[in-house]
């Protein structure tokens, strides 16, 4: 019984919408064309225009709409066709959005949600392919999730617009049409996941993966290859990267004493944790700019044989370790 | 106290794309003495906050709104605190104006826990939300598209108000405005945008910033009303209209002529760019606390003395408040970490060492 | 062939702050011949990389130009090689209009190193610098100001050249195109704004993204003229007046009023949002190749069977740049790692796994 | 004999403009009001208004014609007045500038500068401390230098006006004020620092310190309170963050097996380095946004006595760690 991503997306934002009048849709396309990626499909003719708001193509107006209407206490779900267009309003989500509680000692909270696809697709070339996962976590203030199953997306998204502060919320146009296996739990609508918390894949007491977004399916790719070479690989889905679930990365890495870490752009997890054999392990995307051929833009992204590779690395340099200790 | 006074606005207005509202308005003595004292008061905290910081008492930027005092005013007279506004960094009056205390903006100016924003914001940060104040932005035409999503908000829960967005001459050729004006225009949104033309964005003069500085123009298909921005009255007429028409149409512009006495910030002298004969002259022909004055005096309101009192009173209310502001202590070290996130919904935070500071957020 | 014809563009311009140009216009046969092969060609071509899209040889974004050749055909006419030409990602026939080729265009579709970017762009990123190609741009509305910042250079260098930076009606509410009119103006540069006005954003027609589609009067303070953008000869007269003006007053803005007929990009049907009606009734009515066929029989100047010829012709060449471009190889993996810098300014770079992959910087 | 980092910055301008007719400044107030922080201060007078352009508020457009008028040819060195408000020109710093180079394989170089006083200045709020480093090193295409002294500013700059690709130039408000000794040799008109290499700026065996901008100065200030305790650190000025001299920091790290980076906002330095005793220890700005109280701000910046704490912690712990070994 499965539900593609799409979907889970679709019907949390549904039903959100129809359990709180203040929250609304606005982006472009998000409207009469159905989403860009199909995302809001059905949400205009159910809810209405006003509810609805297909934008012109001007970011920066409307994403500073977005913040003010969250200013007055409605709870905008905002619509970045991808993340890059994100950077024509990253002065709003930064300045206007993440940083008004604190300025304001808590009176003006901003319970926003701006989410899109973010990252590579396939064959879109430099500017349509970045990563913004590193940049959106180093900013207290926001809160930064990034789904990678049906259940993920579903329970995060609710998570993210019942959420009181602004939550950048990254997507994966490839992952829009994978279909995961969702539980009745997951479908009651009452669903909802808790912000911060990672969840663990696969257990494994070898070596520590972990990863977010689209590296998940890949990490569990590998998690499958190692298995069969005798080296068992625990997989952690960060799901939430700001916060970021220290404690839950911490237990693993002090039962497997190995670290990987799998990111599809720069570098995320930047913090040092104690209990370990190796050095982190650390795969991320390549430092170029996105190209467009298919063979170069394989070389630029994480492979499963990367992750693979890493975690041999891992366990082999630290068995020898505690050979030669 | 409550018979009515009729004159006329100073100049006509000037408008685009619609009928300009009546110059002939009506007043009362108790307005008019209201507006002297709100003034003098707006002044007195701006002159004193500029001799705060140099006793260096205050901090970092600090943009004063002496000159101006009559936009904030003549607005608030027209509308109500269920009324939104939002400004950008010269930001002290508009908080007074919207009834946030003295000792408020004092203590926040000096980092103090009594401040508005309990110390955590500072100059250019002021908000006070339960009186539709929205702050307090330092990037520089920022709040004119939130400003138009707290309108858009408005609509949204149709509440018939409608919210004024602050900006400056330099601010007026921000890419944003138009963006969210073209947006505001389709959705009718109530949003007034106000343009506060005091003639310089720093030290560059309107036309070197602007290829078209008649900025109640520059929406083109939106209407404008060009007011004199030193004339109370004026302003609060021109509010009064924008409110309405925003409520039935949809946006307007309003450009407030209007002048900074002050330089842009501390740092700046403010007499490079322009004369001194330039300032003095406003502030000998166009000043909005001696038009009010003269009309006080005209109508035959009140004696110099009574104004000399006053303007003493004022002076100690000011004097009042900063001495309070002074024993205001400053934040508890915890303050670092509290309204990061919304009370209960945040987790932990670090402090520059990560091994010392690391901290469970309230 | 090259006698001299007479006639009127099929529309009178319609002009905002300026004189409009004269509608009557010389060609020459040789001209009206030379249009119609050049425009079938970019047909040709476009329809080819629709099909090559289908069969999985081109990946990704692809935006089609079909329908709006006149365009770049008309403004190349107008102008040399040395103004400049900067577009968004619906990119192909500009250049081609610039002197690029059919091998390059469809090797970099293709992802080939015989590409015109080596296949590191893609569809959106094809450039020619030596003809005043500058891209090919992905970000809504970026491009203009960038092509404002190649007028400064044409103009801090004393060039006497231009720049054309087209976009697209979704583009024309982008607020930096605003400020860098304002910046235009302000310094006179020799920008020439080029609205292609297709009346859709991808599926947002015009006036639901804009309160006033009217765009060639968008630039407010800043002249601009509406021109049929269907009319290669239009086009042409408009972009030799443009020029003119610019070099003399700096900026306007021109807006073509034109059509694309396929969707926004390949995964786009297209006909969500607009008639199918509609869209025949344009190329029915307004095609622009059809106009020169029209134009070619009225003066008969070919046969029906010429025609047909040059448009075996073109196929035949647009049939072989493909088979060309299909035996270009993929890039060398270490192309990956090329271009990042200036060749010999660059330092190191790493692949995903910075264990294996540590690359020294051409 | 000493020079002000202010003087510096405006010599090496000077100097390059004189040397290249191509190279012209552009930003707000640059010209008539001699720089909001005078660092352009004369220029005008020098050049004229054709080479030194006082730009209206507009970030986006402004910024969008330098990198148009480097694709051009020309040089641009871009003042933004802080790096607050680069957010506003951030796509065209990142789409338009850095990846141009690459998505045209190498037609399109961009040789520009953006260049202002980036991070924590004294009392100016959340809005207006941010700290660029972290972003802009992610980001394939661009350089990112991070002077700290009078020599470093004239350097850098002037390398970074000669470089043919887009730089990103990090200045310290706070420094800007401050004397340095300088030498005849870097009053040079023909000085130039090459970019991507760190400076040793003060020897030591026991622990290794990097750190960038105004953090040099505070490392150096607890490189000497850590002499007192007969600790002998060494303080590595990182200089350019992008390309990071990795080598300089590992050949360091190999002598004193102990690592402290110190960074003022986000971390950057996010590389493993290999010959460790102890786990790297990293200072950084708290996890908040600025707040504009005296006390709130300094705990929210990295002290000199942080730096200390760390540098003990690593030689301390390692030499724990070898007693028990
Ligand atoms: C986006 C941005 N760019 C630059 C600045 C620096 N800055 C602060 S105020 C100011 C001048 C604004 O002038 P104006 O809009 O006329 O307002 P006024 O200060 O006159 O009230 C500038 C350039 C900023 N805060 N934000
Ligand atoms: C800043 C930005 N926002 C959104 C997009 C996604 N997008 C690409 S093309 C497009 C429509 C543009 O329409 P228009 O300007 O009319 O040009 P046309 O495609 O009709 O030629 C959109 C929304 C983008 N590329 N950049
Ligand atoms: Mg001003
Ligand atoms: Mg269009």
């Amino acid at each position: 019984f499965g539900e593609r991503v799409r979907d889970a997306l679709n019907s949390a934002l549904d039903e959100e919408m129809s359990a709180d009048p203040k929250v609304f849709l606005m982006g472009e396309e998000v409207g009469e064309y159905q989403g860009a990626y199909k995302i809001t499909k059905g949400l205009l003719d159910k809810y209405g225009p006003d509810r609805v708001r297909d934008t012109p193509i001007t970011e920066a107006g409307f994403t500073g709409i977005g913040v003010g209407a969250a200013y007055y206490g409605l709870k905008p779900v905002i619509e970045f066709m991808t993340f890059n267009f994100s950077m024509q309003a990253i002065d709003h989500i930064i300045n206007s959005a993440a940083k008004s509680n604190y300025m304001s000692a808590g009176q003006i909270n901003v319970p926003i949600v701006f989410r899109g696809p973010n990252g590579a697709a396939a064959g879109v070339g430099a500017q349509h392919s970045q990563c913004y996962a590193a940049w959106y976590a180093t900013c207290p203030g926001l809160k930064v999730l990034t789904p990678y199953s049906s259940e993920d997306a579903r329970g995060l998204l609710k998570a993210a617009i019942r959420d009181p502060d602004p939550v950048v919320f990254l997507e994966n146009e490839i992952l829009y049409g994978e279909s995961f296996p969702i539980s009745a739990e997951v479908l009651d609508s009452s669903f909802c996941l808790p912000i911060g918390k990672a969840k663990i894949e696969r257990e494994g007491k070898d070596v520590t993966i972990t990863a977010f977004s689209k590296m998940v399916g890949y990490s569990l790719q590998a998690a499958e290859i190692l298995a069969k070479e005798g080296i068992r690989a625990e997989v952690i889905n960060l799901r939430s990267i700001r916060p970021l679930d220290r404690k839950t990365i911490n237990d693993s890495v002090r039962k497997t004493n190995r670290l990987v870490t799998v990111e599809e752009g720069a570098s995320v997890v930047e913090d040092s944790f104690g209990y370990l054999d190796a050095p982190v392990e650390r795969i991320a995307g390549a430092d170029v700019p996105m190209p467009y051929a298919a063979n170069l833009e394989r070389l630029a992204v994480p492979q499963v044989e990367d992750i693979v590779r890493a975690a041999k690395r891992a366990c082999y340099r630290a068995s020898s370790l505690a050979a030669s200790a | 106290d409550s018979t009515t006074l009729t004159f006329e606005t100073s100049l006509p207005f000037t408008s685009h794309n619609c009928e300009p509202p009546s110059r002939t308005l009506e007043t009362t003595p108790k307005e008019l003495m209201t507006f002297f004292r709100d003034m003098a008061l707006m002044r007195r905290m701006e002159i004193a906050a500029d001799s705060l910081y140099k006793a260096k008492l205050i901090r970092g930027f600090c943009h004063l709104y002496d000159g101006q005092e009559a936009v904030a005013i003549g607005m608030e007279a027209a509308i109500t605190k269920k009324d939104c506004i939002i400004t950008a960094y010269r930001d002290h009056c508009t908080f007074l104006g919207r009834g946030g205390t003295l000792l408020q903006v004092f203590a926040e100016l000096m980092g103090r826990q009594a401040g508005c924003s309990k110390g955590k914001g500072g100059s250019m940060h002021f908000y006070k939300k339960d009186a539709g104040f929205y702050g307090g932005h330092g990037i520089v035409g920022a709040q004119i598209p939130l400003g138009c999503g707290l309108a858009f908000g408005q609509k949204y829960s149709k509440d018939e108000t409608v919210t004024f967005a602050l900006y400056g001459d330099g601010a007026a050729n921000q890419g944003q405005l138009f963006e969210a004006l073209n947006i505001s225009a389709l959705w009718d949104l109530p949003a007034i945008l106000v343009c506060e033309n005091n003639h310089y964005g720093m030290g560059t003069a309107e036309w070197r910033a602007a290829k078209s500085p008649a900025y109640y123009k520059r929406g083109d298909y939106v209407p404008g009303l060009k007011v004199d921005g030193m004339d109370v009255f004026a302003v609060k007429q021109a509010c009064k209209f924008a409110k309405e028409h925003a409520l039935k149409n949809g946006p307007i512009i309003l450009e407030m002529d209007t002048y900074r006495y002050h330089g842009h910030s501390m740092s700046d002298p403010g007499s490079t760019y322009r004369t001194r004969d330039e300032i003095s002259g406003v502030r000998q022909e166009r000043d909005p606390i001696d038009r009010i004055r003269k009309l006080i005096f005209a109508h035959d309101l009140a004696t110099e003395k009574d104004l000399k009192d006053i303007e003493k009173e004022v002076r100690k209310e000011v004097d009042e408040a900063i001495a309070q502001a002074k024993e205001s202590p400053m934040p508890e070290p915890s303050e670092l970490f509290t309204n990061i996130y919304v009370k209960g919904y945040g987790t932990e935070s670090f402090g520059p060492d990560r091994k010392e500071i690391r901290t469970v957020l309230p």
